[in-house]
C-alpha cells in the first residue's frame, strides 16, 4: 500500500483512524470488551474528521493547495475540455513545460487554454520545475494570448504555481520583463479571460496569466503577494511562523472575495479537492461555461475597458493634502 | 516644501559631521563627509554635490532620493507634484512582528514622504512629462495600494494631457503588508502602460539600485526604452532567494546592469552626469516623432 | 492528369520490383517493395500504402511528394489546382557546370510538375482552405521565382476568398540559380503571409522533411500553428555548413523535428497518421473562431 | 608599417608599386641611369591602376565589399549622423553586437537606424561575429522597428554581412524564425524604409533588414542568395570557382540596378570606399537624405501599399497552361 500523504493538520485525524484500523485487525469474537472500543473510535474519528475539515485555517488551505493528489492543470484539461490541442514552444528559446498551452473546448465553448503545470510524481515534476516557469513558459503564453486575441477565442487560465522560477538562467533571459510583458498584454486582450484559481496562487508568476474578466477560485486554492514562508523569514526571520502570516496576507479565496478580488468560489469536497476529483471538475466545467457564457458577445472595446476597470479599481488608499 | 527647501533639510539629517574624531590616517577636515560603500573611501560633501553623488574615487553611484533624481532630471522649477498626499493604509490590519501602520508612520516620519514613489508634471529638456522617482528610505519603495495608484494616475494623467512619462525605479518589491492588494497593482500599473503605448506616447524608464521583485516584473521594464544607473541591482528574485533556491553563490556582478545590457535586457547603462541628456535626446526622438529637427 | 492517375502514374516509377534476386537472408516474395532509409529493412508496397508510407518497422515517415501530401490532406475531390503552369525561366542566363534551363527541364521532366510547388483550392475536413505542398524532385523544391510567385499568389487568393491557408514544406533553400530574383522570394512570400495574418485568417504550415534554408527562414515557420513531421530535418543553415563552420560534428538529432519542439520552435510535432484529424481540429478552432462549436 | 591587405586583383599593382618605392629608396644622384627607370614604372604604375580598377569584375568587388578597411556601419553613424543613441537588447535573451541599433539624425531627418556591424580588428570581429548575426540579433532589430513604427521614424538601414550565423546556438534558438518574422515585420512598417548596402549583402541575414521604400547600394557592395565561394562548392564542388560564379549570381549593384532591385548606385572612389571615405559618407549622407525627403508625408498605407508591390513585382516567370 502506498503510504498516504498526510497534511500537518490532518494528523491526529489520520493518527486514530490507523488506530481504528489496528483495532479493527483484531479478531473481535476473541476480544468482545474491544467491540465497544471500537465503536466509540469510530465516533470520535467521524467528529474529528468534522471538525479538523470544517474550519480550516488559511495555512491548512495552503497545505491542501499543495497537495500531491490535487488535480493539476492537465487533469482540468483531460477533465473539463475536450478537443484538447495542445500548443508548444515560444518560437525563440525553448518550451517551457511548466506552463501548458492548449486550444480546447469547454462545454461548447472554443477557448484557448494557459495554465501552470505541475507534475504527479518526481520525475514529472523535475520536467515541470514543480510549476515554476521560466522566461520562455510566459513567452509561450504571450504567444497562446495573441493566437487567442486575433482568431477571437476567449482565454481560460488555471493558476497553480509556487511562482515564477527564482534561477540565475531565468534572470538572465528576463523573468521580470517576461512576466511584466504578459501583464500588459493579458490587460489589454480583446476577447473574454476567465481566470481560475485551482491550486497555488503564487506571486508574480501566477499573475503573469492569473487575471482577466472574472476570477474564479477554488476554495482552499491561495492566491498571495508572497508565500507565506518567504513571508514570515522576511518579517519574523523565522518561516515557522509560516501559519500566523498566511492569515495575515489574507491569501484565502474567501478573503479575497472579501476584498473584491475573486468573483466567485466553488466549494470543495471535505478535505480538499483530490477526495472527489469528479466533483471539482463538474463545478469547474460549469462555472467557466457560464462565466464564458455571459461573456460571450461582448464588444471587445467594452472587455478591455472593463478589466482595465476591475485592475483600475483594486488597492485602498487616502488621499490626504500631501 | 518646496524642492530645495526639502533638499536642505533632508542633507541636513544625511551628513556625518566629524566631531574631533578622524579616520586614521587620513587628511579629512572638519566638515561634512561620507564614506564610499563600494571602495570605503571618504568623500567630501562639496565633492559629492559636485560629482551628483558619485563617488569621484571609484564612480559607485550613491542612492538618490526620490526629489534629488528629481532635482536631477527635470528643468529648473518645472516640476509640480501631484497626489503627494495619497497614502497606503492598513486595509489587512496587518501585523506580522511589529504592525503595518507603525511602518507607514515611521516611514513618513523618516522621509518626509506620503508614499514611495513622488510624481509630477515636468518638463525634461523643453519636453512635457510626467516625471516620477520612488524613494527607496520609504519601506524600500514597495508597491502597495498608494504606490500603484500614483503610477496608474500618473500614466492616466500624461494620456490625458499627451505627455511622455519618465520613471526612475528603485524598490523592494511588493509590499506584502497589503496582501493581494499589492500583487494586483502589477497588474494596475501594467495595465496603464499599456494604454500609454496605445497612444504612442513615449515612456522612458530608468532603473536605479535596487529595482527588484514586482517593481522590475510590472511598469518598471516595459518601457520604450530603459536605461539603468551603472551598478544598480535590478531583477525579479532577490539574489538571497536565489542562493537558497540553487544552493550555490552567484557570479559577481550578477543581476547589475551591466549584466542586464549583456543579456538584451535595457538598451544602455548611463552614468548620472550623463543621464538629463540622454532623456532629453531620447524624448527629442520619441516625443516629437519623424519629422526634421 | 487526375491525382489519381498521377499517383498511378508515379508509383509505378517509384516501386522497384524484384527480378529474380531476393535480399540475403530475407523472405521477400515476388512483388513491389522498397529498402527503410532509417531500419534498412524491407517495406512491402501493400503495408506502405496501408501506413501512408511510414515505415510499420522503425515509424521512419518516407518523403512524399507533392500530390500524396495533397490526397493525405485534402477532403476527396475537394483539390483544385491554380496556376499549375506557372514556372521559372533562366533571367540570369545562369551556368555553373550545366545551365539552368538544362536543370528546370529534367526536373520537368522526371516529376511531371512545372515547378516545386503544388498549390490550389480544396477543403480540408470541411473547411474552405488554399492548400499547397512542396515537391522535393522538382530542384530540391528550391524557391525561384516561380515558387514565390505561387506561395504569393496563394496568400492572396485565400486573403481574397477568405480562406485559411494550409501549406506542406519541404526545399532545400532558394533556388540559387536566380540569384538575387531568388533571395527576394523570401521577403514577397513573407509579405504575402503577413497581409493574410493582419485580416486574421489562419496559416497553419506542416514542416517536412527537408526544410531548409530561404523556405525555411520566410513563409514555412510565421505561421500560426506550426506542425512537424516526425524525424524531418528543419533549419536555417545546413548541417554541412554549421558542421565547416564550427569545425565540429553535430550532436544527434540536431534540426530534427523533435529538437525543434525542445527548442520552441513548432508546436507539435504529428506522426502521419494523425495529421489530417490534427489540421481539421485546428481549423475548427482557428477558421471558426470562439463561437461555440 | 603595417603591412597594406592587398586584394587579389590589386596584386600586380602592388608588386609594381613597390618596386617604384625600392627604386626610390636608392640614391638616384649615384645612379642617374634609374631615373628614367623610375619614369618608366611609374608610368606603368599609372595605367595600370587604371586599368586595375576601371574595369571590376564581380570577383573584384566582391573582394573591394570584405577589404578590412572598408567603411563599417559604426563608421556611417559617426560620420553620416548626429545625436547618435545606439540602443541594445531584445528584451529576451541578449544583445547581438553584430546587428547595431540606434536613435540618429540623418541631415535633420529623425531616424532609427539598424545595421550589420563588422569589427576593424581581431577582437572586435570576435565580439561581433565577424557581423554574422545570432537569431537575437534580428529580435534586437525587430524591437527597433517596432519603436521606429510606434513612434513614426523612418528607418534607414545599413547592410554589411557574410550572412546570418550558420552555427549549432543559432540553430536551437531560430535562426530561420528570427529571420523570417523580420521579413514580415519589415514589409510591413507604417514607416518608410531605406535600405542601403555598404558591404556585403549575404543571403537571408542580409535580407532580414536589407529591403524597404528604396534600396541604394555602394558600387562595389555585392547582394547575394549566396557567397560566390558557397554556390561554387555546390555546383562545381570547387570553391576556386567563385570567381566564375560571382558573374554569374548577378550579384553587384549595377547587375541588380539591371534587374530592377537596386533603385541608385552611389560611386565609389577609384580603388574603393577605403580609399576615400569621406567622399562616400558625404555621398551617402545625400542620397539617404534625398531619399527621406521624397518619402516624408507619405500617408502610412500607401507606403505598406507600394512596398508590397515592389516586392510581389520581382521575380521572372512563365505562365504555362499547367
Ligand atoms: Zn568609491
Ligand atoms: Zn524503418
Amino acid at each position: 500500500m502506498t503510504r498516504r500523504y498526510v497534511m500537518e493538520f490532518e494528523r491526529p485525524l489520520v493518527e486514530l483512524e490507523a488506530k481504528l484500523e489496528e483495532l479493527q485487525r483484531l479478531d473481535l469474537t476473541a476480544n468482545p470488551e474491544l467491540v465497544a472500543e471500537v465503536a466509540t473510535v469510530a465516533e470520535e474519528i467521524e467528529a474529528l474528521r468534522e471538525s479538523t475539515y470544517a474550519d480550516l485555517s488559511a495555512w491548512d488551505r495552503v497545505q491542501i493547495s499543495r497537495h500531491p493528489d490535487r488535480p493539476k492543470a492537465q487533469d482540468y484539461l483531460a477533465a473539463v475540455f475536450t478537443d484538447v490541442v495542445e500548443l508548444h514552444g515560444d518560437r525563440a528559446y525553448g518550451d517551457d513545460e511548466a506552463i501548458v498551452a492548449a486550444l480546447a473546448t469547454v462545454d461548447g465553448h472554443r477557448v484557448a487554454v494557459l495554465g501552470h503545470r505541475k507534475g504527479k510524481n518526481t520525475r514529472e515534476n523535475i520536467a515541470r520545475n514543480f510549476g515554476m516557469p521560466h522566461p520562455e513558459g510566459f513567452r509561450k503564453a504571450m504567444r497562446i494570448m495573441r493566437l487567442a486575441n486575433k482568431f477571437g477565442l476567449p482565454l481560460v487560465t488555471l493558476i497553480d504555481t509556487p511562482g515564477a522560477f527564482p534561477g540565475i538562467e531565468a534572470e538572465e533571459r528576463g523573468q521580470a520583463w517576461a512576466i511584466a510583458e504578459s501583464l500588459a498584454l493579458l490587460s489589454g486582450l480583446r476577447v473574454p479571460v476567465v481566470a481560475v484559481g485551482i491550486g497555488e496562487g503564487g506571486s508574480g508568476g501566477a499573475l503573469a496569466i492569473g487575471f482577466g474578466d472574472r476570477l474564479i477560485m477554488l476554495e482552499n486554492a491561495y492566491y498571495s503577494v508572497i508565500s507565506p514562508e518567504a513571508c514570515a523569514s522576511i518579517l519574523h526571520k523565522d518561516a515557522g511562523k509560516a501559519s500566523e502570516v498566511a492569515t495575515c496576507l489574507a491569501m484565502t479565496a474567501a478573503d479575497l472575495a472579501g476584498l473584491g478580488i475573486v468573483d466567485e468560489i466553488i466549494s470543495e469536497p471535505s478535505g480538499g479537492a483530490h477526495r472527489q476529483p469528479e466533483e471539482v471538475f463538474g463545478a469547474v466545467r460549469e462555472r467557466v461555461s457560464s462565466a464564458l457564457t455571459a461573456l460571450a458577445g461582448a464588444d471587445p472595446n467594452e472587455l478591455v475597458r472593463s478589466r482595465y476597470e476591475r485592475l483600475r479599481s483594486i488597492g485602498v488608499i487616502e488621499e490626504g493634502s500631501g | 516644501m518646496s524642492i530645495s527647501d526639502w533638499f536642505k533639510a533632508r542633507e541636513a539629517r544625511r551628513y556625518t559631521t566629524i566631531n574631533g574624531e578622524r579616520a586614521a590616517g587620513s587628511e579629512v577636515p572638519d566638515g561634512v563627509w561620507s564614506t564610499c560603500s563600494a571602495c570605503k573611501r571618504i568623500v567630501y560633501e562639496g565633492q559629492l554635490v559636485e560629482y551628483l553623488r558619485v563617488c569621484p574615487h571609484c564612480g559607485h553611484h550613491f542612492d538618490l532620493n526620490a526629489f534629488e533624481r528629481i532635482g536631477l532630471l527635470a528643468d529648473p522649477e518645472s516640476f509640480d507634484e501631484f497626489d503627494a498626499g495619497v497614502g497606503s493604509t492598513d486595509p489587512l490590519g496587518f501585523v506580522a512582528a511589529k504592525p503595518y501602520t507603525e511602518s507607514l508612520e515611521s516611514a513618513r516620519e523618516r522621509s518626509g514622504l506620503t508614499e514611495g514613489v513622488v510624481v509630477g508634471r515636468a518638463t525634461v529638456g523643453g519636453h512635457p512629462v510626467v516625471l516620477g522617482a520612488m524613494d527607496f528610505r520609504f519601506i524600500g519603495a514597495s508597491m502597495g495600494s498608494a504606490v500603484g495608484e500614483k503610477i496608474a494616475r500618473a500614466f492616466e494623467l500624461a494620456l490625458d494631457e499627451r505627455r511622455a512619462v519618465v520613471l526612475c525605479t528603485a524598490s523592494g518589491g511588493a509590499r506584502m503588508q497589503e496582501g493581494m492588494l499589492s500583487l494586483m497593482q502589477m497588474a494596475k500599473t501594467s495595465a496603464t502602460v499599456r494604454r500609454l503605448a496605445e497612444a504612442r506616447l513615449p515612456y522612458i524608464s530608468v532603473l536605479t539600485n535596487p529595482t527588484m521583485g514586482g517593481v522590475t516584473a510590472s511598469f518598471a521594464v516595459v518601457a520604450d526604452v530603459v536605461l539603468a544607473e551603472p551598478g544598480a541591482l535590478v531583477g525579479f528574485a532577490g539574489p538571497r532567494v536565489i542562493e537558497q533556491t540553487i544552493k550555490q553563490h552567484l557570479p559577481k556582478g550578477f543581476q547589475s546592469s551591466e549584466f542586464l545590457l549583456e543579456h538584451g535586457m535595457v538598451d544602455e547603462v548611463v552614468p548620472r552626469g550623463q543621464l538629463t541628456a540622454r532623456v532629453t535626446t531620447l524624448l527629442d526622438y520619441l516625443a516629437r516623432g519623424g519629422e526634421r529637427a
